[in-house]
């Protein structure tokens, strides 16, 4: 990006997208030198959930990042887990007449009135991480981000495989995020459908933690009291839980990872500590940092490309025997 | 004269919260381009008018000295009530508002009844009661219920036009209508003038023969009613019904309302104030938005210093100008 | 009188509080046209009949007839819905109101369904000019002394029409011209027919205004009497049930010596607070007792509080012992050896929510300091000796404060004082309430103090009363301090009325 | 003797608590069982008083703040503060030897202290309403939290660190221990001392103390930085307990929970008297019941309403109008007689 320099010459003109759109028929995988060309700094309004987990921080971080060294200006704002902050932030994007607008919802619902608002004012809207239910999809451009239903689907693969030889029952306790999310429903959901596959499965115990280190391992304690030497598996909607639950397990004095089996989902540098250790099995990858990814796609829109309505984050799952190896190379 | 100088004394905090909010938003104009404009004042009032419906119950309960935790649940409980209804139900608007309205009105009779009858603190009863709406919405649906009916869509798309480009949405008309009714009843009625007695001394309330009981009863009801409406103009801001909608809003709307001037232990403070106390709130974070790069924690810490500044300086006011109007 | 028809019989009334008979047996009847005064020492049981009456109590057993129908009621609200219209003793008004409000509420006045404020203020000012009063009601109550509120408790209940009108202790914090005022109003009630309750522990006053008077004693009734027929000596030892002792060795004017001229403790020199009090000179000298003298609202409080701390001066220059102080606070005055028993002893004397004991030893454990706590053993030794010095009733050190009479609060509140053993002892209306007995047990203990060389300040409603016990007077007028006199043989009432009142 | 024990404030808390483990014993038989296991006493019992540890730290510092008529919103954000200064204390030094452990305890106990004297000074200096002053910190806090932490996830690889939450001493953990002092200097220095006096004489009248000599400022000052200390001391459990420091998250929503144990064990709202063993009581109830609702298998979505009629039976039951009128003992209640309970100041 050495010759970043005509970045800001520009300046913040919008009409310039159709010479643009002109000049750069021939590239579609050189986004960047597309910047160059065009020499557009976009303003780009970010409107992100929380800051709730590192999860979560690691994606803040990754986009805003992203936004930065693409040399476009970026207006951040955190919405403390509050929809309605989330609204009055758009809305604010919406006066200060930013380029684009990319949020990760923090529901899914009710966004209407304000995605239609930035129609009206032209403002592409991008989504991250997590979709709207709206039915016109007009309103935004894209949709990029996980899909949980299909993590939960995973997760659920890789137990039946895991437990292909198993006479069963298989006793499996579930930790699920906070109550109502998008994630937390979508986990069970998913992971439900898989293994309601087979009749040797039972979730026995399914209980929130909250998507926290300290609720997973109270609420871990509490299953193994009451029902201790029965439990198979634990399913932990997120890893943070699923390393609290592991220190419950250790504490209660069985093995993790042998005595009962742990999946996890985010894929977060401490679990694959914990694997390495071999104290969890699986981890299904929830990829926060798709920064890059987004930014490219802003790009795309802005020289005039048509994008898919929704877009998957590359994501794989890890097990324990590759955590050793992949543990220097995680970031968050 | 004499007259005069009186009521400024009492609306001194008021007086002084106005300026402050005067000042920030002129802090916020000369600091940010776009910032100066009608429509951003107006989206304060567009963006908090739910926020301003409950203000206005909370004020009531807190000037009688209680407390009211049960309302950031119970919007989450009423839109989850009239999401369900209509979409699932598929019942028309015309049943599903008044319904909508009970639900928070029901609530309030209840704890105020349990507060009054049972002598039990209102902090824990209405804790109780925030604990059972958000459990309630949950058993309703875990899920958030998206609401897609041309009534409520229309609730939530319109636009009331006023001059110069600028707009209001219906809810800002609904909640001003409930800060006009309010102030209303809070100087012009025997109930307002009960409320506040009742939190200038319970004891003293009851041996001057004050309907307290009923009063206190009323006081949570209408607490109750403010949040159910509170929550259906949530409900046309959102669009859905959510378990989790609002999840902590009873502290914002306790510190709109005490920011507002009201005294948490009862019996001195306004209406209007809280409406302010609102705004202040809206407008500590409008700047945050507007100064766009502040980072989730950044965010907080920003919040909290505005917060600070703002008490600090009203209290200077308040007490610079109480001390003068001592001596004079 | 007695060929009519009774307004209100009650018969054999009995309340227990836990621990507590409070009324046994108790009668009363009213008749219209009538002042009756309810008599008894401290904790006899006055309030509670009254607070039975009129709903705040629930009665245990007995029955109450009103204009020949039985009635029961339950609380202050049905008691006003069937005329009785009451002052309780402390001023039970909502301080956070203004005047007129505490005047009108629970019955404004409407028009087109909504109140009336100017109405209500041009009423309410009307009702209290009746009392002789001339304020701003449109001030908050909270910024007026006692015995406005007072009077605006009087003035609340004037606004009903009401068949029965109690009064409890209603001039207990008034001076001879608010009770004038207020009995000329009596009178005027008395004429329209209405049955008067009326409690005080000023003989005076009992002779003055009553027709008939009930003597309570202990909770039990002692029996009912025409105030014409009974004398001074006879209703007070129906009270306390023995021989009043006399009051003679409570005059100090002859005790104290006034040959050496005293040490000086406390020395204010042009001390003032700027809307408060005017600046003063004033000196304090051990042995001696120094009255304030002054009409409602002269700032006699206000001087007091300066001297004490709790209030701040602002002007002006204070010595103690010879040292110059700076109180910022009334911890600083009391580490000084000084002690201020307030007036307001409702919002600035108890501690509701503690026992008597606890009551007693706030101050002196505030001047050992939160490290050197005093033992149980030893609170209760105190607490035992003052509960029996002053005749506290119930002698339970252990009873909460809150639930004590009136009269025995005040003496917890002065026990308080006298068990920091201060050196200048400021005493705010210390008799608020109180009954003859304690009353000049209280004067006693006051001159005994002065022979012991501590210094008393003294401000007191009753002009004899301070006549009678001080050495010195200072007489405030407008919140200035405009005389002072030497309480020799020549000094008369009238001198220091025509002082109090404006010269001439 | 039996009256006196229906008198006590703690009775009612106590039979709750009592009905809260029956209700556990009926689903779990061995729920009273207390077993050795690997040199540790083990049970649903030990498990309660040691998870319930930070709850009830933080509940005894809330009780004197509420018995001064305060209330202190800010512990929550206080503990996960604690907990991030300590483990990035611990992050910073070599990670040998005691020292960082000590380190580490010293400076977030001294930060927390501090953030309580913040509190403090703005109540009682300025005159700023408790609710307000401990607002700012509540919001702010998670922020100074997040920015320690950089809102990651701190795990903290320094085993010295996990005996504070996660320790044992003579068979039982070590954070009971804990509890027991706090909770014993606390006793301490309120009934032993006349700091109790005058804290409830400052809570039940300010203008009355202060005229009696009590200097109420420095005690208002006192009891919000014994809250920050004890929110301190209940973060560092806390997050040694899960080994890592959680800005975000790590004690979300305690103020409330704090309060209710507070308002369980008798304490009142309107401030005055306090009652520290009952807070204790309140914290076990809590706790107890949490445990419950997860070892019984409630459904996560309604743990919420069970929780509400929790707190309502308890409620209900220490009101003696309610006990009265359903139980039928006593006379029958008269709107008077219920504010003659309260104490109508008399006359
Ligand atoms: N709520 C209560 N709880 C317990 N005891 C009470 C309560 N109210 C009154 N008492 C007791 O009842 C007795 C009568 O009190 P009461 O107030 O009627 O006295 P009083 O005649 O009005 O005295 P005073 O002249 O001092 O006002 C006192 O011993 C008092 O302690
Ligand atoms: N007649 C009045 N008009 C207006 N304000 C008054 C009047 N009387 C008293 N006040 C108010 O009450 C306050 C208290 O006065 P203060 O207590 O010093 O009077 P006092 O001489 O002690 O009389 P008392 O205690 O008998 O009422 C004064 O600062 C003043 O604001
Ligand atoms: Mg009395
Ligand atoms: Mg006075």
């Amino acid at each position: 990006d050495e010759s970043g320099g005509n970045d800001e010459v520009a300046g913040d003109n919008t009409e310039q997208e159709e010479e643009n759109d002109a000049e750069e028929t021939d590239s579609d995988s050189g986004e960047e030198e597309s910047n160059d060309q065009s020499g557009e700094k976009l303003v780009i309004g970010f409107s992100q959930v929380g800051a709730e987990s590192e999860w979560r921080t690691a994606n803040t971080k990754s986009i805003q990042d992203a936004i930065k060294d693409a040399g476009h200006e970026l207006k951040f704002s955190d919405a403390q887990q509050k929809q309605e902050n989330q609204i009055k932030a758009i809305r604010s994007f919406i006066t200060q007449k930013v380029d684009a607008i990319v949020f990760s919802p923090v529901v899914e619902t009710g966004f209407e009135t304000v995605l239609q608002e930035a129609k009206d004012a032209d403002i592409p809207v991008f989504l991250a991480d997590r979709s709207v239910d709206v039915e016109d999809d007009s309103l935004w451009v894209t949709f990029l981000g996980s899909d949980f239903v299909e993590e939960g689907r995973k997760a659920g693969n890789w137990l039946l495989e895991e437990m292909a030889d198993e006479e069963g029952p298989v006793n499996i306790v579930e930790l699920q995020g906070t109550v109502g999310s998008a994630p937390a429903i979508d986990r069970k959901e998913g992971f439900e459908e898989i293994i309601g596959q087979e009749d040797k499965f039972e979730i026995t115990k399914s209980q929130t933690g909250d998507f926290t280190r300290a609720k997973g391992k109270e609420v871990m304690e509490a299953f193994l009291k009451s029902d201790g030497e029965n439990i198979d598996v634990l399913y932990s909607h997120n890893d943070d839980m699923a390393i609290g639950a592991i220190q419950a397990i250790e504490e209660y004095g069985l093995k993790p990872s042998e005595d009962i089996k742990i999946i996890g989902v985010d894929a977060v540098k401490g679990a694959f500590e914990a694997m390495a250790d071999g104290k969890m099995n699986v981890t299904i990858e929830c990829n926060p940092l798709f920064g890059p990814q987004l930014v490219d796609l802003i790009e795309q829109h802005f020289a005039g490309e048509e994008l898919d309505k929704r877009i998957a984050v590359e994501e794989s799952m890890y097990t324990m025997d590759q955590a050793e190896e992949l543990l220097p190379t995680r970031e968050y | 004269m004499i007259n005069r100088l009186s009521l400024d004394y009492k609306q001194l905090p008021l007086l002084a919260t106005i300026s402050l909010f005067v000042l920030m938003f002129s802090f916020g104009s000369l600091r940010y381009t776009g910032f100066f404009s009608t429509q951003v004042f107006l989206n304060l009032f567009i963006d908090n008018a739910f926020l301003i419906v409950i203000a206005v119950g909370m004020t009531f309960v807190i000037l009688s000295g209680g407390i009211d935790l049960s309302v950031g649940s119970l919007i989450a409980l009423t839109s989850m009530v009239a999401a369900s209804l209509t979409m699932e139900a598929q019942l028309s608007p015309w049943i599903v508002v008044p319904i909508s309205l009970l639900v928070g009105t029901v609530f309030g009779v209840v704890q105020g009844a349990l507060i009054h009858l049972y002598n039990l603190q209102p902090f824990i009863v209405t804790l109780a009661g925030m604990f059972l709406a958000r459990g309630l919405s949950y058993v309703i649906s875990v899920e958030t219920i998206a609401i897609d009916h041309p009534f409520f869509s229309y609730m939530a798309s319109i636009q009331i036009p006023l001059p110069g480009d600028n707009f209001i949405s219906i809810s800002v008309v609904i909640a001003l209508i409930v800060v006009v009714i309010a102030i209303f009843i809070g100087h012009f009625t025997n109930f307002g003038r009960t409320v506040y007695a009742i939190g200038g001394s319970e004891q003293s309330a009851m041996l001057m023969g004050l309907p307290v009981g009923r009063t206190k009863i009323l006081i949570y009801t209408l607490s109750g009613f403010c949040a159910s409406l509170a929550g259906l103009i949530f409900t046309f801001y959102m669009l859905s019904g959510y378990g989790l909608h609002a999840n902590g809003m009873e502290l914002d709307t306790i510190a709109a309302v005490v920011i507002g001037g009201t005294l948490l232990t009862g019996g001195a403070g306004y209406v209007a104030g809280s409406v302010v106390g609102v705004l202040i709130l809206g407008i500590i974070q409008t700047i945050i938005v507007f100064e766009g790069t502040l980072s989730s924690w950044w965010t907080k810490i920003a919040i909290g210093v505005l917060l600070f500044l703002f008490i600090i300086l009203h209290r200077v006011i308040v007490l610079r100008s109480e001390k003068k109007q001592a001596s004079n | 009188m007695p060929e009519q028809q009774p307004k209100l019989v009650m018969e054999n009334i009995v309340k227990e509080f836990p621990g507590v008979k409070a009324l046994s047996n108790v009668q009363l009847s009213l008749y219209p046209g009538e002042v009756h005064a309810l008599m008894g020492e401290n904790g006899a049981g006055k309030s509670t009949l009254i607070k039975v009456l009129t709903g705040v109590y629930s009665i245990d057993q007995g029955s109450v007839t009103l204009e020949g129908k039985p009635v029961h009621i339950n609380s202050p609200l049905e008691a006003q819905e069937n005329g009785i219209s009451t002052v309780y003793q402390e001023v039970n008004l909502c301080s956070n109101l203004s005047v007129t409000e505490n005047i009108f509420i629970g019955r404004e006045i409407k028009k087109y369904g909504r109140l009336a404020w100017k109405e209500m203020h041009q009423h309410a000012e009307k009702l209290l000019e009746k009392l002789q009063l001339k304020i701003d009601v449109t001030k908050l109550l909270s910024s007026y002394s006692v015995a406005i509120q007072q009077m605006v408790a009087i003035a609340r209940t004037l606004n009903v029409s009401a068949k029965i009108l109690i009064l409890d202790e209603p001039t207990s914090s008034l001076d001879r011209d608010e009770v004038h005022h207020l009995f000329a109003v009596i009178r005027q009630l008395k004429k329209e027919g209405l049955a008067i309750v009326f409690v005080s522990h000023f003989l005076d006053q009992i002779y003055e205004i009553t027709d008939r008077l009930t003597v309570l004693r202990n909770g039990e009734w002692i029996g009912e009497y025409k105030t014409k027929e009974i004398d001074r000596m006879e209703l007070v030892s129906k009270m306390i049930g023995k021989e009043l002792q006399q009051m003679d060795d409570i005059s100090s004017k002859s005790t104290v010596n006034q040959e050496k001229i005293p040490a000086s403790f406390l020395k204010a020199d042009e001390v003032g607070v700027k809307g408060k009090i005017d600046p003063f000179d004033l000196e304090m000298r051990k042995g001696e007792i120094v009255g304030i003298a002054g009409l409602l609202g002269s700032g006699r409080t206000e001087m007091a509080r300066v001297l004490f701390g709790a209030d701040r001066a602002d002007k002006g220059k204070m010595k103690v012992d010879g040292k110059e102080v700076n109180f910022s606070s009334p911890r600083n005055a009391i580490l000084k050896n000084i002690g201020f028993c307030s007036e307001n002893r409702k919002s600035e004397g108890i501690i509701p929510e503690l026992t008597v004991r606890e009551n007693m030893i706030l101050a002196i454990q505030s001047i050992y300091g939160w490290f050197n706590y005093l033992s149980k053993l030893k609170q209760i030794k105190i607490a035992e000796e003052y509960i029996e010095l002053l005749n506290i009733n119930p002698a339970n050190p252990e009873h909460l404060i809150k639930n004590l009479s009136g009269g025995n609060q005040q003496k917890v509140m002065l026990a308080r004082w006298l068990i920091t053993n201060p050196t200048l002892l400021i005493l705010d209306e210390p008799t608020r309430g109180i009954d003859i007995g304690a009353k000049t047990e209280i004067m006693k203990l006051m001159t005994r103090l002065s022979k012991d060389n501590k210094s008393i300040l003294f401000i007191s409603s009753e002009i004899e009363e301070i006549l009678r016990t001080c050495n010195r007077i200072a007489v405030l007028r407008n919140r200035k301090k405009v005389k002072e006199f030497y309480n020799d043989k020549e000094l008369t009432q009238q001198d220091l009325m025509k002082e109090m009142a404006g010269g001439m | 003797m039996i009256k006196s024990m229906l008198k006590s404030s703690l009775f009612w808390p106590i039979i709750v608590l009592l009905l809260i483990l029956m209700i556990n014993l009926f689903f779990d038989s061995s729920f009273f069982s207390i077993e050795v296991r690997n040199g540790h006493l083990t049970g649903s019992l030990i498990d309660i008083l040691n998870r319930g540890a930070p709850l009830m730290l933080i509940s005894i510092g809330m009780t004197l703040v509420i018995a001064t008529k305060g209330i202190d919103l800010s512990v929550g954000t206080v503990i996960a503060m604690s907990g991030a200064i300590g483990a990035m204390t611990i992050a910073s030094t070599d990670g040998t030897g005691l020292g960082p452990l000590f380190m580490a305890i010293g400076l977030s106990l001294l930060i927390c202290t501090l953030v309580g004297c913040w509190n403090g000074l703005l109540v009682s200096r300025l005159g700023v309403q408790p609710i307000v002053a401990t607002l700012i910190l509540m919001v702010a806090g998670r922020g100074v939290a997040q920015l320690i932490t950089g809102g990651q996830i701190t795990t903290v690889y320094y085993d010295p660190y996990s005996y504070i939450g996660g320790g044992y001493l003579l068979a039982l953990p070590f954070s009971i221990f804990i509890v027991a002092f706090v909770f014993f200097v606390a006793v301490l220095l309120t009934r032993k001392t006349a700091l109790g006096l005058f804290i409830e004489a400052v809570g039940s009248n300010p203008d009355a103390s202060r005229l009696a000599g009590i200097n109420s400022k420095n005690i208002m000052l006192m009891v919000y930085m014994f809250s920050g200390f004890c929110a301190g001391v209940g973060g560092l459990i806390l997050s040694s307990n899960v080994m890592s420091a959680d800005g975000n998250n790590a004690g979300l929503w305690f103020e409330l929970d704090a309060i209710l144990a507070v308002v369980i064990g008798g304490t009142s709202l309107m401030g005055g008297r306090f009652y520290l063993m009952g807070t204790v009581m309140g914290a076990l109830i809590i706790q107890s019941l949490t445990t419950t609702i997860y070892s019984i298998g409630v459904p996560a979505e309604i743990n919420l309403v069970v929780k509400a009629i929790v707190v309502l039976i308890v409620c209900l039951l220490q009101s003696p109008e309610f006990r009265r009128k359903v139980f039928g003992f006593g006379k029958v209640k008269r709107s008077g007689e219920q504010k003659e309970r309260e104490g109508v100041t008399l006359s």
